[in-house]
């Protein structure tokens, strides 16, 4: 098994595992964790296509064969994006927990039906 | 069995269900070792074209500089958005920050420490880093303002508006330094087709407009973080201040 | 060149908001309005501009494989046309409402129109993605702007759901990005047919599924009635005018570019979709009580019908679904303007308590009922006509069941609208106060008037061939991608 | 896409029909003018104008030529019917509306298919696999057996003007989209309806206490004999039909309009509750009525005696003369329940003294002029066809010349004898009373209970626990993929 092999693995069982948080915490913090685990998934996964064997960094001079700096790029760009959505959720969760008085997931169902 | 503990087996095998569809994908796909696309065009030529050696920078301040101004602008929406949701709330000045020796080392660690961050967004198109990271150390240097002098100094030093002129101003900054391509008819945040300065490759002053850019996201992110920390903060002062006796309106 | 501008005007002027507040905070009023103005105009002469001629912008002066391309075809032409004028009711639906009191919300105004605007002419899909992020979070702080219980719950959902479906849609590009190793949207439309089938699988489901996610069809759309029912009434109205259709111009755009020939079942999966859209969102607004939730499950229906016509993968079924789309946005901007005003002026939502409502608004509930006629599908308005075509389109391609979904949901959307407005015209007296209407009514009733002229659209032809043109433009892949590769 | 055009057909059977359609509305239309109080004069001059913007519609429908603009018009004069019964009662006219929405959408739906199919759907024969999208259309128009449940309500439940429109005119577009269905395998299906739906009508006619209910089970029964005629699909067939078409709509019309304005003074639609000399009080109305009701039971001399026998003669042409039998055993069915309606409403004497509730001596009949000139046009017209049988069958190219033939007398007057004989043999069974009698649409509030179960189910997913949402994402997301992985 190679290791782009195990990173790629490591990935999708990152996503699962977010998903999963999310439907099986109860705790709003947890949740917005989850989410945090999803985005990281992905960034894996984009940054493991990037991977040559034996691949040096993307800066000049190169000594031998460089990676693909397309994904970092790609990657900086998401985990800003990431970041920035998960500061918002994190803001909601505490502009909520004023008003509910709880973090519980299962309680903040005032809009339903 | 207890009917949670099912579900939550159920859910569990539902989403594992789902990551055996990704694996199915990743298997399809044989791994190439060999860069295809565009990639490989970034490496070879890069430096000759944009003057900047980190080939990383170069794409994301120059080939795909609107993917920055878009991300850029995803930060100034959040601490927008974080501002207003947070702007009703008081500021209440609480602690009065940790001892007299913490503040005496931080006070000397803060100068290496921006000049850290300077050289991270300065040098962001010759080496590693570049205007995100350099803004988030130099944000870091706020909030640790705020934990080793308490809440209110930092309020004092640098005023909300002051950070929101510097973040306003850098975004302006990044699409002005777009429009001078779009000016010159090269195309929107074109960077030596535009007539910025290609330097020598390798040097600090090289790359023509990377630098420029590299400064503006810069501002924008460190002003940006630091007001997500402290529109946040407001808000748990505010909690925690509050007397159990005492009605706040 | 003009297509750029569509994206930077709207985002500068966000940047500039705060500076004006801070050094000259009395041209602030003033200056608002006058930057809604331009956004509006810019991006309508930008429609009109692509209209004529596909036009390109190439950023930084790279070519398409290289670098960041805008287009403006027909098809996002249409759509630019559609977000103007959806965004330019709301804007002014908010500013009779706000004046310039809450500036930021006036800068995650004009960033949702940039960020819109981008999603519509941009040629790469990881530039889609970037923008299609802006454009949400935008939509979220839109959402929970008024900071009550309901508004903060409705955004935390919107937002936990949205960014699940945001990792799906940055998935469906990693896998795309690993198989190919490009981001132009042309080039892969090139090299997509030759990657293996499983990887493509991949790649359509994760992207169908964001992005249904994200226009909030049914299986998946539980955000979207909380959202568009808690959020302020400008707001409700972008949200179910504009936001939806620029989700909607994503599919559209991503699934005849990519998996047209490639992937047909990925039509099946939208009609589908389109199709317990139609029946879930009826069947659920035939409960509600609260007159904006139900406006919004009514939404979750019409993004059906559009999904239906998209379905078919046929030029006839785009242009019905475009069609169907601007008059969904002019309807819907109308109809929540007007019951948001309402709701605000009565200090109520629920349909029990606004008896009688004729008697003293007597112009609203006009206004109202015609609306209500257009999106029921009465004859000589809009909403029948664009119902005929996406059934027509429907049939052509075989799909004899969701014509019959989108017959059956007519009938049902009648039997709730019929409902509410009994209500407003039965006897009973609310407490009649009056804030402000005119404004209010002086947009829904242009939108009740546009409704009426869209209802002849399809009888002149030289407005209908402007429509049937949308869906040959989009159809032709060929003609997209070779403009966008001709530098 | 092609542009909607509007193509005209005019022939005899269209002509004829819109006369008619003039004339019901001229005569309707004076009636109304009494209808209605003067001091209401908003109502009244609705009531009065209504009929003419029922008459454009229809009219538009009789002549246009496609099914596309047929369901359009079709559908525009329900809903001015819709508005006609409005004022009085919200939830029938809810109900007509919903009722007649649907149908005319399943004519949308099967005119599209035969777009799609063919590029045009002109008026006419329909692909065989169309015709129950076609017959189950125009089956609600028409009130085929099986589709008939809203009739009887609406008709009853209806102001008396509209009552008379909807059985004189509106069932009528139905007949008229049924001719021009006319073809093998629809004709096969109509001829075992027909007879069936004469019986049925008849049988649930009988029964009945409430006067404009067993009216409108005669409308039903009625129609059976057009159905009939139709079914033969012969020409000589079709004139017989498209004749008692024009008979029953003068005579049913008229008999609407004269209970209608005795229940008007009764307050009460109840037949228990009449008699006492209805005759005696209102001396025109009752001759008026006895015009509807001689007509309708086929007394030679009238137009119903006229075009039965045409319907008689184009079934033994066929030699479908198990048909005929069931036709005469129905017609004295027809006169049974006339004789009930006649003697409880107009002349009964009970041992009990039973009082209506709303008993209004004051709306004699000297007073109502229009009211009586509406009548009397009708009754005029019923008289005069049935003295100049050729008329109608000359003016449709047809040569029938044995109208006062032996036979045909013979075939006329036995069964009202028979019917008059049994109805004194059989009083006190048909007293009227106040059992239930039970109809398909009993079934149909059985069954509302069961469909409001649809949203409840549905309503079930929306917990509001965003943890539940996201299971319901995962799941959509697993069946997306599945299929996809299948093609």
């Amino acid at each position: 098994m190679t290791i782009i092999t195990l990173s790629h693995g490591t990935a999708i069982i990152l996503f699962c595992i977010g998903l999963y948080t999310i439907i099986s915490k109860r705790n709003l913090f947890k949740t917005v964790i989850g989410l945090s685990l999803m985005e990281s998934s992905v960034l894996l996964l984009i940054v493991a296509a990037g991977f040559v064997q034996g691949g040096r960094p993307p800066i000049l001079p190169i000594e031998g064969i460089a990676v693909n700096p397309l994904p970092h790029a790609f990657t900086l760009t998401a985990i800003v994006i990431g970041a920035s959505d998960l500061a918002l959720a994190l803001a909601f969760v505490i502009k909520l927990h004023q008003r509910y008085k709880t973090v519980d997931l299962d309680k903040i169902r005032g809009l339903r039906g | 069995m207890s009917k949670s503990c099912f579900l939550r087996i159920v859910t569990f095998l539902l989403c594992l269900a789902l990551g055996w569809q990704f694996w199915k994908g990743i298997l399809a796909l044989e791994p190439t070792q060999i860069i295809i696309g565009p990639a490989a065009h970034y490496i070879e030529s890069a430096a000759e074209e944009t003057g900047a050696t980190n080939i990383v920078a170069a794409i994301l301040f120059d080939y795909r500089a609107l993917d920055t101004l878009g991300e850029a602008s995803v930060i100034y929406t959040s601490v927008c958005g974080i501002a207003m949701l947070f702007a009703k709330s008081k500021f209440k000045i609480s602690s009065t920050g940790l001892s007299f020796i913490v503040k005496r080392g931080v006070s000397f660690i803060i100068p290496f420490l921006l000049l850290y961050a300077a050289g991270i967004v300065l040098m962001g198109h010759i080496s590693p880093g570049g205007g995100f990271q350099g803004g988030a150390v130099f944000a870091t240097a706020t909030i640790l303002f705020c934990i080793v002098y308490g809440s209110g100094f930092e309020a004092v030093m640098i005023k909300p508006k002051t950070k929101e002129l510097i973040e306003s101003s850098g975004a302006l900054m990044f699409v002005l330094i777009g429009f001078v391509g779009l000016w010159t008819g090269a195309g929107f945040l074109a960077n030596i087709a535009a007539g910025y300065p290609k330097g020598e490759v390798g040097r600090f002053l090289s790359g023509g407009s990377i630098p420029l850019l590299n400064i503006a996201v810069g501002m924008k992110v460190s002003a940006g973080l630091s007001t997500i920390f402290y529109s946040m903060i407001k808000l748990l002062e505010f909690e925690v201040t509050k007397h159990p006796g005492v009605k706040n309106k | 060149m003009i297509s750029l501008l569509t994206v930077l005007i709207p985002l500068t002027w966000a940047f500039l908001i705060p500076l004006i507040h801070i050094f000259r905070k009395t041209w602030l009023k003033r200056a608002i309005l006058l930057f809604g103005i331009a956004v509006f105009f810019v991006t309508i002469s930008a429609a009109i501009s692509g209209w004529k001629q596909s036009a390109l912008s190439f950023l930084g002066g790279w070519p398409a494989e290289l670098g960041i391309v805008l287009i403006v075809d027909k098809l996002s032409a249409a759509f630019l046309f559609l977000s103007a004028i959806g965004g330019g009711a709301a804007f002014l639906a908010s500013y009779g409402r706000l004046k310039e009191g809450p500036w930021r919300y006036y800068v995650i105004f004009f960033l949702l129109q940039a960020s819109m605007n981008g999603v519509l002419i941009t040629g790469d899909i990881f530039n889609l993605y970037v923008f299609y992020e802006v454009f949400s979070l935008a939509a979220y702080l839109l959402v929970a702007f008024t900071i009550s219980w309901q508004a903060i719950e409705a955004g935390l959902k919107y937002l936990v759901l949205g960014t699940i479906g945001a990792f799906f849609i940055l998935l469906g590009i990693a896998y795309i990005f690993m198989a190919t190793g490009s981001l132009n949207m042309a080039v892969l439309s090139l090299v997509l047919p030759h990657i293996p089938n499983e990887a493509l699988t991949v790649i359509a489901a994760s992207l169908l599924i964001g992005l249904f996610i994200k226009i909030g069809a049914f299986p998946v759309h539980f955000w979207l009635p909380d959202a568009h029912s808690s959020a302020q009434t400008a707001v409700s109205a972008l949200l179910s005018g504009v936001v939806v259709k620029v989700s909607i111009y994503t599919l559209l755009r991503l699934s005849l570019l990519l998996f047209l020939e490639t992937k047909p079942a990925v039509f099946t999966v939208i009609t589908v979709v389109g199709t317990l859209s139609v029946l879930g969102g009826h069947l659920m607004a035939l409960r509600q009580e609260d007159i904006k939730r139900l406006l919004a499950y009514s939404t979750v229906a019409q993004i059906g019908y559009v999904l239906i016509g998209v379905g078919t993968g046929m030029a006839a079924g785009i242009s019905a679904a475009f069609f169907h789309a601007i008059n969904h946005m002019f309807m819907k901007v109308g109809l929540f303007i007007a019951a948001g005003h309402i709701a605000e002026d009565m200090k109520t939502r629920n349909i029990y308590d606004l008896r009688g409502l004729y008697h003293h608004r007597r112009w609203f509930v006009i206004v109202f009922s015609l609306l209500t006629a257009a999106i029921v599908g009465i004859h000589p308005l809009g909403g029948f006509m664009s119902k005929w075509y996406l059934m027509l389109a429907a049939t052509k391609a075989g799909n004899v069941i969701p014509a019959l979904a989108l017959a059956f949901g007519t009938v049902i959307s009648a039997f709730y609208y019929m409902r509410v407005l009994s209500f407003f015209y039965s006897s009973g007296d609310p407490p009649p106060r009056q804030t402000y209407p005119y404004w209010n009514l002086a947009i829904a009733g242009a939108c009740a008037l546009c409704c009426v002229f869209l209802g002849i659209v399809p009888l002149v032809p030289s407005l209908w061939k402007l429509v049937s043109d949308i869906g040959l433009n989009a159809v032709d892949t060929a003609e997209y991608i070779s403009t966008m590769l001709s530098k | 896409m092609e542009i909607l055009k509007f193509s005209f057909v005019f022939d005899k059977l269209s002509l004829s029909m819109a006369m008619l359609a003039l004339f019901m509305a001229i005569s309707i239309s004076i009636f109304s003018l009494d209808y209605v109080e003067k001091k209401q004069a908003k109502e009244r001059r609705f009531f009065v104008l209504s009929p003419w913007m029922f008459c454009v519609f229809s009219c538009m429908a009789l002549f246009s030529g496609d099914w596309f603009f047929f369901g359009v018009f079709l559908e525009m004069s329900s809903i001015m019917l819709f508005f006609m019964i409005l004022p009085l009662n919200f939830r029938t006219a809810l109900y007509y509306l919903l009722t007649q929405l649907s149908g005319s959408l399943l004519v949308f739906v099967g005119a599209a298919i035969m777009i799609a199919e063919r590029g045009s759907a002109a008026m006419g024969p329909v692909p065989p696999h169309l015709l129950w999208l076609f017959l189950s259309g125009l089956g609600i128009k028409t009130a085929l057996l099986g589709l008939h449940f809203w009739l009887p309500k609406v008709h009853s439940e209806a102001p008396t003007p509209t009552s008379a429109l909807l059985s004189g005119f509106s069932v009528k577009l139905g007949i008229y989209g049924l001719i021009r269905l006319a073809s093998l395998p629809a004709t096969d299906v109509l001829m075992v309806l027909g007879p069936s739906m004469a019986l049925y009508g008849i049988i649930q006619a009988i029964s009945q206490h409430d006067a404009k209910r067993l009216l409108a089970y005669h409308t039903i029964s009625q129609l059976g004999y057009i159905v009939t005629a139709i079914g033969t699909g012969t020409a000589l067939g079709i004139v017989a039909g498209v004749y008692h078409t024009v008979a029953h709509a003068l005579f049913k019309g008229l008999l609407f309009l004269c209970i209608g304005s005795i229940e008007k003074a009764y307050g009460t639609r109840d037949l228990s509750l009449w008699g006492h000399g209805t005759a005696r009080a209102f001396p025109v109305t009752f001759a008026f009525f006895l015009v509807g009701a001689l007509a309708i039971s086929g007394f030679p001399g009238m137009s119903g005696f006229a075009s039965k026998a045409m319907i008689k003669a184009s079934l033994k042409e066929n030699s479908f003369y198990t048909v005929v039998w069931i036709l005469q055993a129905a017609n004295v069915g027809t006169v049974l329940s006339f004789c009930k309606l006649s003697y409880y409403g107009f002349f009964f004497k009970g041992d009990v003294v039973r009082k209506a509730p709303h008993y209004n001596p004051l709306l004699s009949y000297k007073k109502r002029i229009f009211q009586n000139t509406g009548m009397a046009l009708l009754a005029f017209m019923t008289i005069f066809l049935g003295i100049c049988p050729q008329l109608l069958p000359n003016f449709m190219g047809m040569n029938f010349g044995n109208f006062f033939e032996t036979e045909a007398l013979l075939s006329a007057i036995i069964p009202i004898f028979t019917g008059g004989i049994l109805f004194i043999v059989f009083k006190k069974t048909l007293t009227p009373g106040k059992h239930k009698i039970y109809d398909l649409d009993f079934l149909l509030i059985k069954l509302y209970g069961i469909l409001t179960l649809c949203p409840t189910i549905v309503a079930k997913i929306h917990t509001g626990k965003l943890r539940q949402y996201t299971i319901h994402v995962i799941i959509a997301a697993l069946v997306i993929f599945f299929f996809l992985a299948r093609t």
